[in-house]
């Protein structure tokens, strides 16, 4: 029997999954450069929000769960153990942060290239952008 | 048939991590009931004073990652966003854009612009704040400097991208300012060495606080203040950095779509 | 003392720094041939520090020099661990770029602004040695993006030409898509192991041992592994152009810059083989977790298929080629199946010493056909840049201006064909070796069959640009500092040949130092002996 | 196996037999080669079997005439496959090979899930 918590976050740790299944298809299959793109945050953002929940802590009792943030400027050491029991984890944070910026130094230039190619080329439908072939 | 496969495809791929998640590979307990090992290790030495030679001196565990922990990451990502800064130039090499130095009449409304001269210096302070605590409270260098990047974005299209132009955002001075940011980053990261090369110690890229094998490091505290060494500054660089970054393409989108076809037209009737 | 233990480390920062700081100079000096001596000191500056970095390790007995950034301890902190393969993969490709950018020297010519070509080939090359010499899968991640977006900007770097933009956007957007998965996959690998050092995932799958910083596992890493790696091999299949995922490589090669080219073929590609070779042999070897169940062994047969129809995909493709490049960039594709072909003989029912040979043959083969190819491409591209064309109709005969580009090609035809005594010939004699003594015969034939289609194809090249008269007058470029290039790179392959019993024994101590199980251990006990030492002295 | 035995004296061997082949298709080529390039009337009426009758003012067969054969005769339903089918230069038809590669990988991590969950 499991609890309820674990329910509503195994339906959340799903929803996550599925949508990175949903956006996969439209990156992949979507003839639109413009949708493609949009699937391509979409799922790019997914997958910084698994990382952010594994990171997560099980939440037990009100104030067992902080931000990695340590409030008090002259802490003893019982006070960072205690931090370091309540606080996330930080690492994935971390990791998010960069691929955040990646994600959107990638999608930046994915924009410009798009809007070149849709003056040359007058269409975004990637089944009319095939002068590359064989 | 291709249809299937791809439907096929998704299916799978959502059956694959589901499957994953149910036997335990996302951990045993999800979420879990305490903080991985290494994760603990770095909320203990984010900001420890009783272990000098293993601290990052940031009480903003994030923070302290990303910038000293792992600090070769965040210099690279910053390489990926100017790349991708430089590629997008580089696509619009040769489109030049039209100077007007008469632009009091483009724009909105006096109203709309009375506001955004109020707001704009809100917008620079609060960023700032949010790139130089960063070190203290969430936030930091990329943070702050998009947040700042909000002022000339605001000004572009309520006064228009000429105004901004004529302020001296031009992009020669964005990107000269964007690569002393870069710069400033760059040699923050090797400061602990120059510093360990001058004082004939060993040091490493990237040290911040000394270590055991490595007695060199940056001062954590100016005065009373605490700054963590090395990660004020590249807070300070790097919001530098992404603020003229951003601005940059704020100013490529901007010119105006007809001026670019035009040109691309004439290009085109030259060859 | 202290400078020289910081060499590896620096290597990678340095080539950011002087990329970060072309735009400043950009506004002071004009002058074309500033960025070429520019760009080139700087890339002559890393491959010393990475010749000097190779250079310690054979003093040291072949020890993996492990490099804490920071000055933290492994998993805690990003570490360099530069055992002998990436060690000696990473001398390679600095000198593959350095060629590049000595090729780009004559080439600015042809080109209107060299700034952003410079600021973007630098990144490239960060990008490259980064990968090679990292030793944390999510700096792998960082650097793989800072290649692929270097490698973005350079593919769509003749903006007015509509098929490199289009070749650019094929590629940058499945690009995208595949290393948002390798972060899944890192993602998934930090859930379960609690840790992204590689030494570290390398000691808790196959060693089942513990460091003190990560702690023990955090998650079922027999499902995580499955998951991850499944990611990872599709991730950078893609990279390395294996064959279902091979599409952009002759779209981005019939547009691309010359320089860049090479530096794709020779470098970038073999970048995505190494990675490959890094997770099935080092992370996750015949020991480890991913071998449940013949996971590992299934995983590496399909390898060996797609290997294998990479091989004949491209050269069958490279018969049917009108533009220069575009029929080198399948002679790529099929030199990569060859690779895979012999990267993938680590099934468990094959014993060791065969896998010996073919991972010889593998590295063997990386310099051969590197070399060859970068050959190839710079001596194609004397003919074809001043010209502008890259239609082999069109550029019929034109190597009879220039008689050290058809030296050249056919040095560089013979060395991919494999002939003797070419390095070519020898490293696929090693791979025929591999093939018969691991009980399949029907490889070697596939092998020879490949070799065979794909001389078709070289002769193409060969009868377009060098067999037919001038048809045309037309006006001679300086060769310039082509002529060593060329001259340098034909007398390499021809002693990659005639020293061949020499240089693969080298390679062979290389491979045994690096990929074998004694190799193995060497890079998990330096990972070992760093955290000793600093837990020691603290 | 001669090459396992004896390195040196193979590499010689094989050395004469390439010489050899090499000097062979010199002959071959030197024969085959056209003496002179120009074009009459007569030869472009001869010449109708489906080939645009320009091409009879080259000097030489283009490359893109080269293994004619090959690429249409022998090999003719291949490459319709690999042309028409596969690399077609659009992105979605890339998909479609690049996820069945991507389906393989992932079939075979189920697989070796559910082996290891049953067992």
């Amino acid at each position: 029997m499991i609890d309820v918590f674990t329910f509503l976050f195994t339906i959340c740790m799903l929803s996550i999954v599925v949508n990175l299944g949903i956006s996969l298809y439209g990156v992949l299959y979507k003839p639109s450069l413009i949708k493609k793109i949009i699937s391509l945050t979409i799922f790019s953002d997914s997958a910084n929000i698994t990382a952010i929940i594994i990171g997560y802590v099980r939440w037990r009792n009100p104030g067992e769960i902080a931000p990695p943030v340590l409030l008090n400027p002259n802490p003893t050491l019982e006070d960072i153990e205690e931090f370091a029991k309540v606080a996330v984890d930080p690492l994935p944070q971390a990791l998010v942060l960069t691929a955040i910026v990646i994600g959107l130094a990638v999608t930046l230039f994915l924009v410009f290239l798009t809007l070149q190619i849709y003056r040359f080329y007058g269409t975004t439908d990637v089944r009319r952008i095939a002068k590359l072939k064989g | 048939m291709r249809r299937l496969l791809g439907l096929l495809v998704i299916v799978l791929f959502i059956t694959l991590f589901a499957l994953v998640i149910a036997s335990g590979g996302l951990g045993y307990e999800v979420p879990p009931l305490r903080v991985r090992e290494l994760a603990r290790q770095f909320l203990i030495y984010a900001y420890n004073p009783f272990n000098t030679t293993f601290t990052a001196k940031s009480p903003e565990a994030v923070t302290s990652i990303v910038w000293d922990f792992r600090g070769l990451d965040t210099l690279f990502e910053t390489l990926v966003f100017y790349l991708a800064i430089i590629g997008a130039l580089s696509l619009y090499r040769g489109v030049e854009s039209e100077r007007r130095t008469e632009v009091i009449s483009l724009g909105l409304s006096p109203i709309v612009k009375t506001v955004t001269k109020v707001t704009t210096g809100i917008i620079i302070a609060v960023a700032a704040s949010i790139a130089l605590h960063g070190h203290l409270t969430p936030g930091g260098g990329f943070q702050g400097g998009a947040t700042a990047a909000v002022a000339p974005l605001l000004i572009l299209i309520v006064f228009s991208k000429y105004f901004l132009e004529n302020l001296g955002l031009r992009k020669n001075v964005l990107l000269a300012l964007r690569s002393i940011g870069l710069l400033g980053i760059g040699m923050t990261a090797f400061s602990a060495l120059i510093v360990g090369l001058m004082a004939n110690s060993p040091a490493y890229v990237f040290q911040n606080q000394p270590k055991p094998d490595a007695p060199v490091g940056l001062p954590a505290y100016i005065g009373d203040s605490l700054i963590s060494g090395t990660l004020w500054f590249f807070n300070f660089f790097e919001m530098f950095a992404v603020a003229a970054g951003f601005t940059v393409i704020f100013l490529l989108l901007g010119i105006p779509e007809g001026e670019i076809l035009k040109q691309l037209k004439e290009e085109a009737e030259e060859h | 003392m202290n400078f020289a233990s910081n060499v590896v480390g620096a290597i990678t920062p340095l080539l950011a720094i002087s990329s970060f700081s072309i735009p400043l100079l950009s506004l002071f000096i004009k002058n074309k041939k500033f960025y070429n001596a520019y760009a080139l000191t700087i890339s002559a500056i890393a491959l010393a520090m990475s010749s000097w970095t190779f250079a310690r390790l054979i003093e040291g007995g072949y020890k993996p020099i492990v490099y804490k950034f920071g000055g933290w301890p492994p998993p805690v902190g990003i570490v360099y661990e530069v055992d002998a393969l990436n060690g000696l993969l990473g001398l390679y490709a600095s000198l593959v770029m350095f060629i590049a950018f000595l090729f780009s020297t004559w080439y600015s010519k042809f080109i209107d602004d060299v700034t952003w070509y410079y600021t973007l080939l630098l990144g490239l090359e960060t990008g490259i040695i980064g990968c090679i010499y990292t030793g944390d899968v999510f700096n792998l991640f960082v650097m793989l993006e800072v290649l692929s977006i270097s490698a973005y900007g350079l593919a769509a770097f003749f903006t007015r030409r509509p098929t490199a933009l289009e070749a650019a956007f094929k590629y940058a957007f499945i690009g995208a898509l595949v290393t948002t998965l390798y972060f899944i996959a890192t993602v998934i690998l930090y859930s379960a192991y609690g840790t992204l050092n590689m030494a570290d995932l390398l000691g808790k799958s196959t060693l089942a041992s513990s460091s003190g910083f990560s702690g023990w596992l955090f998650g079922d890493v027999t499902s995580a592994s499955l998951a991850a790696i499944a990611f990872t091999l599709w991730v950078f299949t893609f990279k390395s152009a294996l064959f279902p995922n091979h599409f952009w490589v002759p779209d981005v090669y019939s547009a691309a810059p010359v320089p860049v080219i090479a530096a794709f073929s020779g470098a970038v590609e073999i970048t995505g083989v190494y990675v490959v070779v890094r997770f099935m042999y080092t992370l996750f070897g015949a020991e480890s977790v991913l071998a449940l169940n013949g996971y590992r062994d299934s995983i590496l047969l399909i390898l060996l298929i797609l290997g294998i129809a990479s091989g004949i995909v491209g050269s069958l493709m490279m018969i049917l080629q009108k533009n220069a490049y575009r029929l080198l960039g399948y002679s790529t594709i099929s030199h990569i199946g060859l690779l895979y072909m012999v990267l993938s003989l680590g099934m468990s029912s094959i014993p060791s010493d065969v896998l010996k040979t073919a991972l010889t043959a593998l590295v063997y083969h990386i310099v051969n056909f590197g070399l060859g190819k970068v050959l190839m491409i710079s001596s194609v591209g004397l003919v074809s840049t001043p010209t502008g064309e890259r239609d082999l109709d069109k550029l019929s005969g034109l190597s009879r201006l220039y008689p050290i580009a058809s030296i050249g090609i056919t040095m560089a035809v013979f060395q991919l064909i494999g002939l003797i005594p070419f390095g070519g010939f020898y490293s696929k004699l090693l791979m025929y070796q591999a093939f018969i003594s691991s009980g399949q015969p029907m490889l070697a034939v596939a092998l020879i069959a490949i070799s065979a289609i794909s001389s078709l194809g070289y002769l193409k090249i060969f009868y377009a640009l060098i067999f037919p008269p001038l048809l045309r007058s037309s006006v001679k470029e300086r060769e310039g500092v082509v002529i060593p290039i060329v001259s340098a790179l034909a007398v390499a392959v021809l002693l990659l040949g005639l020293f061949s019993p020499a240089v693969s024994k080298f390679i062979e101590t290389v491979v045994e130092n690096s990929l074998m199980p004694k190799g193995v251990k060497m890079y998990y006990e330096s990972f070992i002996e760093v955290l000793r030492n600093y837990t020691g002295g603290g | 196996m001669l090459i396992a035995s004896d390195p040196i004296s193979a590499s010689i061997l094989i050395s004469l037999v390439m010489l050899y082949l090499t000097l062979l298709l010199y002959i071959v080529i030197r024969v085959l080669k056209p003496k002179h390039s120009e074009s009459s009337d007569e030869s472009r009426e001869m010449y109708l079997g489906g080939e645009h009758p320009s091409i009879l003012s080259k000097p030489h067969v283009l490359q893109s005439g080269l293994y004619w054969a090959i690429v249409f005769r022998d090999f003719k339903k291949a490459y319709r496959g690999l042309v028409e089918k596969m690399h077609t230069g659009r992105v979605i038809d890339w998909a479609y090979y690049m996820t069945a590669w991507l389906l393989i990988l992932l079939l075979l991590a189920i697989i070796a899930l559910g082996i290891s969950a049953l067992v």
